[in-house]
């Protein structure tokens, strides 16, 4: 029934979504779903990302959304006292749902898959009645034009970007400030809260900070410098800077 | 091959070619001997109890619809005879008159869902007819019939309003529109 | 009209008319109430045993060639079927026969990625049909057909590899996800 169709191949990605590209860093490290593991693959993810000069037309959103997420998890895990809104907490519990729907979606893709290759079900031919001319009165010249512009108007005349994602941020530079700006406060935060609290554990709470802190930028810092722009460097001096505080004392 | 499995892939081939075939035909197809046919028809002949019977004239066999039911087809297919084509059909035939001869993948295409259902009505009415097609002897393009411009009061179909004005924007989508398909690296060919 | 009487009439109609019906459409043809239409169509699902299967999408019913048969019709009728479908299409009829009927931002949620394309091909191949989304009427859902069901070789949805384990574990992750959700208020996913 499906007729031939020859066009140009074209050369596909070896991943087509974010989801996927996640998804396939997890299994390849035979790991769960989970913000454990999700924590262990951000690094990968940003740089597979970041060496896409390409992203698949109109997904650049959601892949640098994604990020941004998986920054968040990671940034977490290095700095446990790192507070979540609400926001960040449902981002997270989201995206490891969507995740696990997906893996669950793709290996029952996998078994359509192989359904197709199994003897399909052929239509039948119906004995044909006795050729005739039967027309119908809602056929005017008026309406067949009028289906015409319909056709015309229904014709999709680009491929819609997702609404949502095109509101969020547009670059992974610019996210990874953003995540930057947002552990760093977070870090100033809990400094101030440890400041008022016993010396003695503020002190060792402080020490295991500053490590976890700088653990992060390193990483936020592989991520950037792909980027190779100046303006970013200057963001990560800023981050230094606010790490120097603790050192004042 | 049992006869019993014999008399399965007759009723399978019948049904989907639905025009009657010869022993010989049968015998062929089936890499069978005469004898094992006949005993594989003479299974099919003895299901007399569903809506398709098998009628055999001793030379060539055929699927039929049983009697039992030829009433209701008759008055069903009068029915929809007596039906407007709908919205599903002008779309169809403003494809056909307005962008044709056009293959049933090229009006799936500009309509963007299957039309075989509904170009399958079109040509019973005989509304559009099957030409060849020079560019694929497998398969067919589809035209407006004589009786329908005729009926339409137009001698050719560059009389109907617009006719190239229609014609040059579809054609425009359809170009467009395939050439993104080019770029967009996320969709396999179909 | 007792329900083989019915089944009779049934098959003898969707053979004659050569098209898959309706449950409404077959209700009203017969002048029958659903529940005995649905008892007749059970009837002719069962008989498994002939060249001619009843596909049946729960929606919309069909007679297409029995399995057995496939392998000497595809030699008979010697035509090209393109098959592929591409790994885009296999996620999203996957998440539609699994999960659907779905809308397509639901789909585009489940992968990751702009599905707009990827449902056209699938709308122009007869695959998916959309239907009005009871919740919005602006939107669509999209759901399998029994050209899909037909594609895979098999009958009924549920005769799919792994059908019924499949749909357990997408509960058991849908409810512990929702169950989580309660504790954080939040929108309806996009």
């Amino acid at each position: 029934m499906w007729e031939m169709q020859t066009r140009p191949h074209v050369k596909t990605e070896v991943f087509e979504g974010p989801l996927e590209l996640l998804l396939e860093l997890i299994e390849k490290r035979k790991l769960h779903i989970s913000d454990v593991s999700l924590a262990a693959v951000c690094d990968e993810y940003i740089a597979r990302i970041s060496a896409h000069t390409e992203l698949p037309v109109g997904e650049t959103a959601e892949f640098v959304t994604l990020a941004a997420t998986l920054l968040l998890i990671k940034s977490r895990s290095l700095l446990p006292t790192l507070a979540l809104s609400e926001e960040e907490s449902r981002d997270i519990k989201e995206l490891e749902y969507r995740l696990a729907l997906y893996q669950l979606i793709k290996d029952a893709a996998r078994s359509v898959g192989e359904a197709t290759k199994s003897p399909a079900l052929y239509e039948g031919s119906a004995p044909a009645p006795e050729p005739m001319f039967l027309f119908d009165a809602s056929i005017t010249k008026e309406s067949l034009l009028g289906a015409a512009q319909t056709l015309i108007v229904g014709f999709p005349k680009s491929l819609v970007l997702p609404k949502v994602a095109v509101k969020k941020i547009v670059s992974i530079e610019e996210m990874i400030t953003q995540m930057a700006a947002r552990v760093s406060s977070a870090f100033r935060l809990s400094f101030k809260e440890f400041a008022g609290m016993n010396k003695q554990a503020s002190a060792h709470a402080r020490h295991e900070i500053i490590i976890s802190f700088l653990a992060l930028l390193e990483l936020v810092k592989q991520g950037i410098i792909k980027a190779n722009q100046g303006e970013h460097f200057s963001d990560i001096v800023l981050e230094s800077d606010s790490v120097s505080v603790p050192s004042y004392e | 091959m049992n006869e019993n499995a014999l008399a399965i892939q007759i009723e399978g081939l019948l049904f989907s070619l639905g025009r009657p075939l010869t022993r010989a035909e049968l015998c062929k197809a089936m890499g069978a001997e005469l004898d094992m046919v006949e005993v594989a028809l003479a299974t099919l002949r003895a299901r007399t109890r569903g809506g398709i019977v098998l009628v055999d004239d001793g030379k060539v066999v055929e699927l039929r619809t049983a009697p039992a039911a030829a009433e209701l087809v008759e008055k069903i297919r009068k029915e929809e005879y007596s039906r407007d084509i709908g919205k599903a059909g002008l779309e169809a035939l403003a494809a056909v008159i307005y962008r044709g001869p056009l293959s049933r993948s090229e009006i799936d295409f500009i309509r963007g869902v299957n039309s075989s259902q509904t170009l399958r009505t079109l040509l019973m009415r005989g509304l559009v007819r099957k030409i060849s097609n020079p560019k694929d002897e497998r398969s067919f393009l589809y035209e407006p019939t004589t009786e329908l411009l005729a009926e339409l009061g137009v001698a050719h179909k560059d009389e109907l309003p617009d006719y190239v004005s229609v014609q040059e924007k579809l054609r425009t989508l359809e170009t467009a529109y395939r050439a993104q398909e080019l770029l967009v690296p996320t969709e396999e060919p179909a």
